[in-house]
């Protein structure tokens, strides 16, 4: 924590950075911080709770937070992927930012967690982490917490699911679909998400159509997946920001999992990987197509 | 009888031009697919499947040329990648994925483009209405 | 408000014996927009295109809609009437009720509601077509061959005799190529240099060809019509304008050990040459690897001494006064509208070390390592009468005339153990030309030729394989050599005879290999420069195997000669010679006209992820830089450059904001198709 | 707070019988239930039996939602020929009761009357308001970021309610506070009994004010006086930060009310225009056609949003728009605390009135 | 050092001598040579040919005891064990399907195979340790390094330098100071395939590969293949029957050559077993190394 605060303090003094984009607590739990005068790098902290993806204030679509000038962002392992896709897709330039790595041992479900971090307790997106030593960030700190407890794996959640007869699994996805109310707070809290102007806006013509019924809904997560397929880091902010607990990060994982066995690609936080997306290999299996 | 709706996304050069050839050899076809033309299946996103479907569809069928024929030599490489992904999301939510037809249909498979729309049909028949849409209208 | 004319063919009875054409005019009549709906017999004959441009003027249509053939058949058609009758022809669209549908259904209500079903459709997207130019692109009237051989020179000439500008870039200090190497040519046994040596001066000497010898093609930007080339040319050290090419400085160069790459290192030259006699321009270079004076100046460098001028007898000898150790390699540039590549071959070598991975020597041959063991091309030279031997055919270790020849054709091609599976085309020709040319040279001499199969399917090619065979007497023997080695100063060559089932050893003293046809060295470098596609081999795609055999995936680049595939000679020059067509073709107008059916990108909504980029197989998409008005970047998006885009729309499905339109398909035209056949 | 025009007792039997009668009489009974869903959610939605109600944890979505739908048609179009045919879908539904309404949703709803009665009246919103009886339940489910105390409510508030049960003995004390609430009452008399244990529902009123006592002495007043003079203020940016810019704050609000009007295409020269809801905190909110937006980043849009809620609202409709009810805190993926938002801005208000002395002649 | 040990049915009949060399040549290295428990046939000639499952299942059986051993390489000194024994690791690593097949027939659980290791890698490998044991240097004895085929082919199995022109023979025998000659016939097939149905070519065979080996001034050919030896030695006579001018050449294992090198017991290496008598070479070798000596005058 002091390793943290001491190396925010010196980019600030030394104004590499303008801003440090890190962790504090608060009375709910910890939440992001902006953080501009070294006198107040005493709030930022680091642990378990800490489960923001703070890679998504990179976004270039936060003008509000470009305009405070070259930002410090503390980052996971699992985050540094995202940062790694906006660098891939030329969102950004490593050159206009500094990365503050963070050893992590595993984080909960939720910012405001209490007791101690379990497999109930655990996310599911720290389930086999092989990022908990972060490679991207120029500066890593902290120690390597212990390894953390097995919770989750959404590997079988979708097993379980394929497992259902199709009309379940429709019954299922119908169910969850139909509690959106189209806040598109998925889409906002994610990295990832970079358009100027998401298709679900536009207007002429209007392939999804912007009403809460299950048929613009559908269209929406169907559509809203597709777009991460290959890009998607994990982190599953899109399922925490969900006001209805609908199960939306099952749908990005399912296509990993496709982009991963069909594509032979994992997206892994290497700016310089080739992304599957817009692109292809001649011997593709296509034994879908008559 | 249930006579299914079926929406065709074929390529200019070689499943259209076989489409053609189909008629030409005056093979017989079912009634029930209505094409629209496009100039690769590189230009096809899966939203037009989605559309068609929400207005009220049975059935897809796209169709291009045959890996490494494409007019515009990788659009179809491409296509293949996307329709993967498309194909493997409706098994996942549920949608049957029968109702789509992936084929590629060159400029000389006239027969085999009349497989293609008389076995679709069929089992589209046999699947029934597409009903992907419970409530829809429905207000909380 | 759109006001749409919808236009129902019956093609005499083609359509209407199985669709009610009456009935799909009059329902769509009251379709929303549709302002005027008729059927009639013919559409595409004259009445039947003056019923449209009656119509079109009668009513004021912004778009028509003519029910009838496929649209492969007429749309060009009815656009080209509907532009007479002043409506814009892109605001004409077919619906396909004959192929599609006449002639596949029976005479059935459903028949006729599916006719209906498809005008509505088209009806639909017509409404939002909007009015569409041809893209027109200025052309620079210049074409740039690279490559001087003889698929080169054919290029160059024939567009230059059309009266167009030529640039021709040849790495080599001569024209010429791997043709001025060879004796004689099959099937006719004529003179290499005899007929080639023409064509070079010829070129040499147009008044619209420009010749950069001992230069290479440094970097390719633009596109069709609009190429800049960058040249590097090398530093000959010799002024080519004011050396007179008497040759002086070559009898008093010291620096003698340098290989002669002509000659296939048969014999050594001096470092300051001219490749051969007949060269052009018959000016000399001077080879900087073997000069003394370089060598030392690179030593000196190296050491970080300073450069203190060696040697330089060459300089003293020069009456011009043309030889100069200064300059250095100079890069120049060219705008060009066109590009023919003919960047010819090399042969594969059986040697250990191999230039690709997936390429395997010859070990039962010991590599090729005897001094007697010699390819294709080393013999044209042994029976060139520029050659090492004045054109006798003489053993390279003794210098002996070989009593008994072994020629083993396919070494290396059709050979996948080795790496290539190809047939190299020639092989067959030119080991029937060594065997006649031995047969001259060395009378009463025996020659063996090894063969797969006889492959010679040029006119007067079997003809001529025959004469080799039983007038010259070579003995052909259908089998593989599974090695050679030297015992009792003799070449024992063993071998299978599959036709007499036997085994056969055959004691020689000299062992020609009809070696594998290789694209050049550098040439995947170059593919990437010019952004073509090759093979697995590193030759380079065409368009099209059958249909467009000489053009490349990146308009404005053809392909002559072996760059594309193993070729002989008069395939070459033939492919040489459509280039130039396709090349002249291009230049006829000073403006090209393409079909506007071009992607475009939305600039304000475009979020640079540059998906397009990746999809697009032609490189049409590029960076634009969005600037505020201080000229600072905001942001970096997509703009699709129209000479180079081919129109497939790959780009636009792979927008996720849809950001990208395609003329002619775009999302609003394909979504009213949608909205109006679905239902 | 008004006091009830009457009492009865309905012990947990006879509630279980009124939903079932309710239920079997065709009217719609809403109640917090479980949503049955993937992550085993909380939810009002509508229920045929007790079985499914759960009146011990703190529905997720807003009530609001069953009178302001996410998405409701107004009317469908089609054209055929020249002529155009509209038809409107009827707002007008049969009966409705909702169970368990928590205090500050119920309390959500005569705060949003009064806008949607303001320059006309809104005929759908109006048409569910009649048709639906409120039930609300007491509230003993505090938690931190509630503060309806700090905004004039209470966790115990019958506003909105037409009647309000509060646990007593083996059932809940029933409060009727409107003629719907008796009529209710009336139309079922089997199921409510006199009252009784009230000292009982006394004890559990006098326990809840403790978890919400870090509401106490929330100053709104302050707040609004802030906001109504630092439009332009760095406290703005400087909130606005951490937020996505997402509508779940709005749209899981019992008072955010605001709406879009889409129509939607069904085909050839066919379709419906749709009422959907609509959230301040997306730039598209107030994006202009011509390409303007005159609330261009986050910052004035969460001053919007703040505003609104504690500044205009009260100015024009004499009634904060806020039950304090918290959601939108829990709701917030980026920790946006509202009830923290209120007492900042209010703070900010303390020191510039301790900065400049009142009183005193010169 | 250790290392896993396959003698075969050879070395403990035909190629006696092999094995005592090898076992001589180990011992004076302080190498050990943990032979495979309860080794069956390589399947060698027989097996393979008649029944192709059967010609992977033998040699896996003892990949697999070898495994369970703990063994992570063999030295398999015949060439036609080695090939074998390579050509089942190489088979079943390729193809999970014929894994499983063979382990269901073997009941043994089949891992990473041992790596198979010819005795020419062997002695390669040991070259560090040899030569600073050699005392009787060959005094540029003339050798014909003969590769035969086995140790060459399949190339995808063996793996062996260069299956056209190798090299690693000659290396190991110039390194214990022989001077391996350039002849053509050292891939050359000596036909022991043959040996029994059709002595006649292969009595022509050895002949042409002989004559190629003493035109090329060797005095003595080495082996690394019993096959090849039984062939070149036992049937040498045969072989050079009226040659005019056909010495006997003898045919020495390579460990034969390494040891005499590093001056081990011929007896003890079993060079008395051979057919063509190896005593010229012998007293050839020692008189060279006396005079290297200086102890004759």
């Amino acid at each position: 924590m002091n390793a943290l605060r001491d190396l925010a303090r010196q980019l600030l003094e030394a104004g590499e950075v303008k801003v440090v984009i890190g962790y504090e607590d608060s009375r709910r739990g910890v939440r992001p911080a902006f953080v501009s005068d070294p006198a107040d790098v005493d709030r930022l902290i680091f642990d378990a709770r800490c489960v923001h993806n703070l890679a998504t204030y990179l976004n270039p679509r936060r003008g509000h937070v470009k305009r405070l000038g070259r930002a410090a962002v503390v980052v996971k392992g699992c985050d540094a992927r995202a940062v790694a896709g906006l660098l891939r897709e030329q969102q950004i330039a490593r050159e206009d930012f500094v990365l503050i790595g963070v050893r992590c041992g595993g984080v909960f479900d939720t910012p405001d967690a209490t007791g101690p971090l379990d497999a109930a307790s655990i996310a599911p997106r720290c389930h086999g982490c092989t990022v908990r030593e972060p490679s991207l960030p120029e500066h890593v700190v902290g120690d390597l917490p212990p390894e953390p407890p097995v919770g989750r794996d959404l590997d079988a959640e979708v097993a379980r699911l394929m497992a259902m007869p199709a009309a379940e699994r429709l019954a299922f996805w119908n169910r969850e679909l139909a509690k959106c109310v189209r806040c598109y707070a998925c889409r906002q809290v994610c990295p990832l998400c970079v358009c100027e102007r998401c298709i679900v806006d536009k207007t002429q013509p209007r392939w999804i159509e912007p009403s809460a019924h299950t048929r613009g809904n559908l269209a929406w997560h169907l559509t809203r997946a597709q777009h991460l397929a290959g890009r998607c880091s994990g982190c599953s902010e899109c399922e925490r920001a969900c006001p209805e607990g609908i199960p939306i990060h099952l749908l990005n994982h399912f296509l990993a999992g496709v982009v991963r066995d069909a594509f032979d690609h994992v997206v892994g936080d290497d700016p310089d990987a080739p992304a599957p997306v817009g692109a292809f290999r001649k011997d593709d299996a296509e034994e879908f197509i008559v | 009888m249930f006579e299914p709706r079926i929406v065709a996304f074929v390529c200019n050069w070689c499943t259209y031009t076989g489409a053609d050839l189909a008629g030409t050899s005056r093979l017989p076809m079912a009634t029930n697919v209505r094409i629209v033309r496009l100039p690769c299946t590189g230009r096809i996103d899966p939203l037009f499947i989605v559309k068609a479907f929400e207005r009220g569809a049975d059935g897809v069928i796209v169709s291009g040329c045959h890996p490494g024929d494409c007019h515009y030599s990788e659009g179809n490489y491409h296509a293949r990648r996307r329709f993967r992904l498309f194909k493997e999301l409706m098994d996942f939510t549920g949608i049957d994925s029968d109702r789509v037809t992936f084929s590629w249909v060159s400029a000389s498979q006239g027969q085999k483009w009349a497989d293609v729309v008389n076995g679709t049909t069929e089992r589209i028949r046999a699947l029934g209405p597409f009903e992907g849409y419970p409530g829809s209208e429905e207000v909380a | 408000m759109a006001r749409i004319g919808v236009f129902v063919c019956h093609c005499g009875e083609n359509i209407a014996r199985t669709v009610d054409c009456a009935a799909v005019a009059g329902s769509v009549a009251d379709h929303p927009s549709v302002v005027c709906s008729v059927d009639y017999k013919y559409m595409c004959s004259d009445p039947g295109q003056n019923l449209v441009k009656d119509a079109i003027t009668e009513h004021g249509l912004d778009g028509v809609v003519v029910a009838a053939c496929s649209p492969h058949m007429h749309l060009k058609t009815f656009r080209r009437a509907a532009s007479n009758a002043g409506l814009n022809a892109y605001l004409v669209e077919m619906a396909n009720i004959r192929e599609q549908c006449a002639w596949i259904h029976p005479r059935t209500p459903e028949t006729t509601v599916k006719a209906t079903d498809l005008v509505r459709a088209m009806v639909e997207k017509v409404k939002q077509n909007v009015p569409l130019e041809p893209i027109r692109i200025p052309v620079t009237p210049t074409a740039l061959v690279i490559g001087g051989g003889i698929a080169g020179i054919q290029a160059a000439l024939d567009i230059a005799e059309a009266g167009r500008d030529v640039i021709i870039v040849e790495k080599e200090p001569s024209l010429g190529g791997h043709m001025s190497q060879l004796s004689e040519t099959f099937p006719t046994l004529d003179c290499s240099q005899c007929i080639l040596t023409p064509r070079m001066v010829d070129a040499y000497q147009h008044p619209r060809i420009k010749l950069y010898t001992y230069s290479e093609v440094e970097k390719l930007e633009g596109y069709i019509g609009n190429f800049e080339v960058t040249i590097r040319k090398k530093g000959r050290s010799v002024d080519i304008d004011t050396c007179t090419g008497c040759g002086a400085c070559m009898e008093v160069c010291p620096s003698k050990k340098a290989l002669d790459e002509f000659d296939m290192g048969l014999r050594t030259r001096t470092a300051v040459y001219t490749p051969f006699p007949q060269a052009v321009p018959n000016k000399p270079v001077i080879d900087r690897e073997h000069c003394l004076h370089y060598k030392a100046e690179a030593r000196a460098i190296a050491r970080g001494k300073p450069v203190k001028a060696v040697c330089q007898k060459c300089a003293k000898a020069c009456a011009a006064d043309a030889i100069s150790f200064d300059g250095g390699d100079e890069l120049i540039k060219e705008k060009v509208g066109a590009v023919v590549v003919a960047t010819g071959f090399q042969l594969y070598s059986v040697a250990k070390d191999q230039p690709e991975p997936y390429l395997e020597g010859y070990g039962e041959y010991g590599y090729g390592a005897d001094p007697d063991i010699v390819d294709g091309l080393q013999f044209e030279r042994l029976a060139s009468a520029s050659g090492p031997t004045g054109g006798k055919i003489l053993c390279p270790s003794n210098g002996q005339a070989p009593k008994t020849i072994v020629f083993i054709q396919c070494t290396g091609s059709r050979d996948p153990a080795k790496g290539i599976e190809y047939c190299s085309g020639v092989c067959c020709m030119y080991t029937a030309k060594h065997a006649m040319l031995y047969q001259h040279s060395v009378h009463g001499g025996r020659a063996v030729v090894f063969y797969m199969d006889i492959r010679a399917t040029g006119k007067g090619y079997d003809a001529f394989t025959r004469r080799a065979a039983e007038e010259s007497g070579a003995e052909y023997v259908r089998g593989r050599v599974s090695a050679i080695y030297r015992a009792d100063g003799k070449l024992v060559v063993k071998g299978v005879d599959t036709l007499g089932g036997e085994p056969m050893t055959v004691q020689a003293d000299m062992v020609v290999l009809a070696t594998a046809i290789r694209p050049q060295p550098g040439i995947k470098e170059l593919a990437q420069k010019l952004s073509i596609s090759y093979d697995q081999h590193g030759f380079l795609n065409e368009a099209h195997p059958k249909l467009r055999p000489v053009e490349t995936n990146t308009a404005g680049i053809f392909l002559a000669g072996c760059s594309q595939a193993p070729r002989d000679i008069p395939d070459s020059v033939a492919m040489a010679s459509a280039t130039a067509a396709k090349v002249l073709a291009l230049f006829s107008r000073s403006e090209m006209e393409r079909e506007p059916q071009v992607a475009k990108v939305d600039q304000a909504t475009c979020s640079g992820c540059f998906h397009c980029e990746r999809a697009c197989a032609y490189g049409a998409v590029e960076h634009l830089e969005v600037k505020d008005r201080r000229g600072n970047v905001l942001r970096v998006v997509a703009q699709i450059n129209p000479g180079v885009c081919q129109g497939c729309g790959t780009c636009a499905a792979n927008c996720p904001s849809k950001s990208i339109e395609l003329d002619g398909f775009t999302d609003a035209q394909v979504f009213a198709s949608i909205q109006a056949l679905s239902l | 707070m008004s006091e009830p025009s009457n009492l009865k007792h309905i012990d947990r039997a006879q509630l279980a019988g009124l939903v079932e009668a309710l239920a079997g009489a065709g009217t719609a009974v809403i109640a917090p239930a479980l949503r049955h869903d993937a992550r085993g959610t909380v939810g009002y939605r509508t229920v045929t039996t007790m079985a499914d109600v759960v009146l011990d944890k703190r529905p997720d979505n807003a009530l609001k939602s069953f009178f302001l739908p996410p998405t409701e048609p107004l009317l469908h179009y089609e054209r055929q020929g020249k002529d155009v045919t509209l038809t409107p879908v009827d707002p007008s539904i049969g009966p409705r009761v909702v169970l368990g309404a928590l205090p500050c949703d119920a309390a959500g709803l005569p705060i949003v009357d009064r806008v949607m009665d303001w320059d006309y009246r809104d005929e759908p919103w109006f048409g569910r308001r009649d048709a639906t009886t409120v039930i609300a339940l007491a509230c003993d489910k505090a938690d931190s970021a509630c503060f309806c105390t700090g905004v004039g409510l209470a966790p115990d508030g019958a506003s909105g309610s037409d009647l309000l049960l509060v646990p007593a003995g083996d059932g809940f004390l029933v409060e009727v506070y409107s003629d719907k609430g008796q009529a209710l009452v009336d139309l079922h008399p089997a199921f409510f009994g006199e009252p009784r244990d009230q000292e009982q529902a006394q004890a559990f009123r006098a326990g809840l004010g403790a978890a919400l006592s870090h509401a106490d002495g929330l100053d709104p007043a302050a707040a609004r006086a802030w906001i109504e003079g630092h439009f332009i203020d760095p406290a703005w940016p400087a909130l606005a930060l951490s937020c996505h810019g997402c509508g779940a704050c709005a749209m899981v609000c019992p008072t955010c009310h605001c709406f879009d009007i889409v129509d939607e295409q069904e085909g050839v020269a066919k379709g419906t225009r749709r009422r959907n809801q609509d959230y301040c905190q997306y730039g598209l909110f107030t994006l202009h056609g011509a390409g303007h937006n005159p609330r261009g980043d986050q910052g004035a849009r969460i001053r919007q949003r703040v505003s609104h809620k504690f500044a205009i609202y009260p100015d024009r409709f004499d009634a904060i728009l806020c039950t304090g009810c918290g959601r939108c805190s829990r709701a917030c993926a980026a920790g946006i605390d509202m009830f923290e938002v209120v007492e900042r801005l209010a703070g900010l208000q303390a020191d510039i009135d301790e900065e400049t002395p009142t009183g005193g002649d010169l | 050092m250790r290392f896993g040990y396959y003698p075969g049915c050879s070395l403990h009949a035909t190629a006696r001598e092999f094995s005592e060399s090898l076992l001589t040549l180990v011992k004076a290295l302080d190498v050990q040579l943990d032979e495979v428990e309860d080794w069956a046939c390589c399947g060698a000639s027989s097996a393979h040919a008649t029944n192709h499952l059967l010609g992977v299942a033998l040699p896996a059986r003892t990949l697999a005891i070898a495994e369970g051993q703990g063994l992570d390489n063999i030295v398999a000194p015949c060439a036609a064990c080695y090939g074998r024994l390579a050509g089942a690791a190489h088979e079943i690593e390729g193809d999970a399907a014929l894994k499983g097949q063979v382990a269901e027939i073997l009941k043994r659980p089949l891992g990473t195979p041992p790596e198979i290791i010819n005795v020419v890698g062997f002695l390669q490998s040991l070259l560090p340790e040899i030569q600073p044991r050699v005392v009787k240097p060959l005094d540029g004895l003339k050798v014909a390094c003969y590769y035969g085929c086995l140790l060459l082919r399949p190339h995808k199995v063996t793996r062996f330098d260069d299956r056209e022109q190798p090299e690693s023979m000659e290396q190991v025998c110039a390194a214990v100071g022989a001077t391996p000659v350039a002849w053509n016939k050292r891939i050359e097939c000596c036909g022991a395939g043959f040996s029994l149905s059709r002595t006649g070519s292969v009595i022509r065979m050895g002949r042409e590969i002989l004559d190629d080996a003493r035109a090329a001034g060797a005095e003595a050919v080495v082996v690394g293949c019993p096959m090849c030896h039984s062939n070149l030695d036992m049937r040498q006579p045969a072989m050079n029957r009226g040659q005019a001018g056909a010495g006997a050449l003898p045919v020495l294992y390579i460990t034969e050559l390494v040891g005499l090198a590093m001056g081990l017991d011929p007896k003890a290496m079993g060079l008395q077993r051979h057919y063509v008598s190896t005593q010229p070479l012998l007293d050839r070798l020692s008189t060279a190394v006396a005079v290297a000596e200086g102890e004759v005058s």
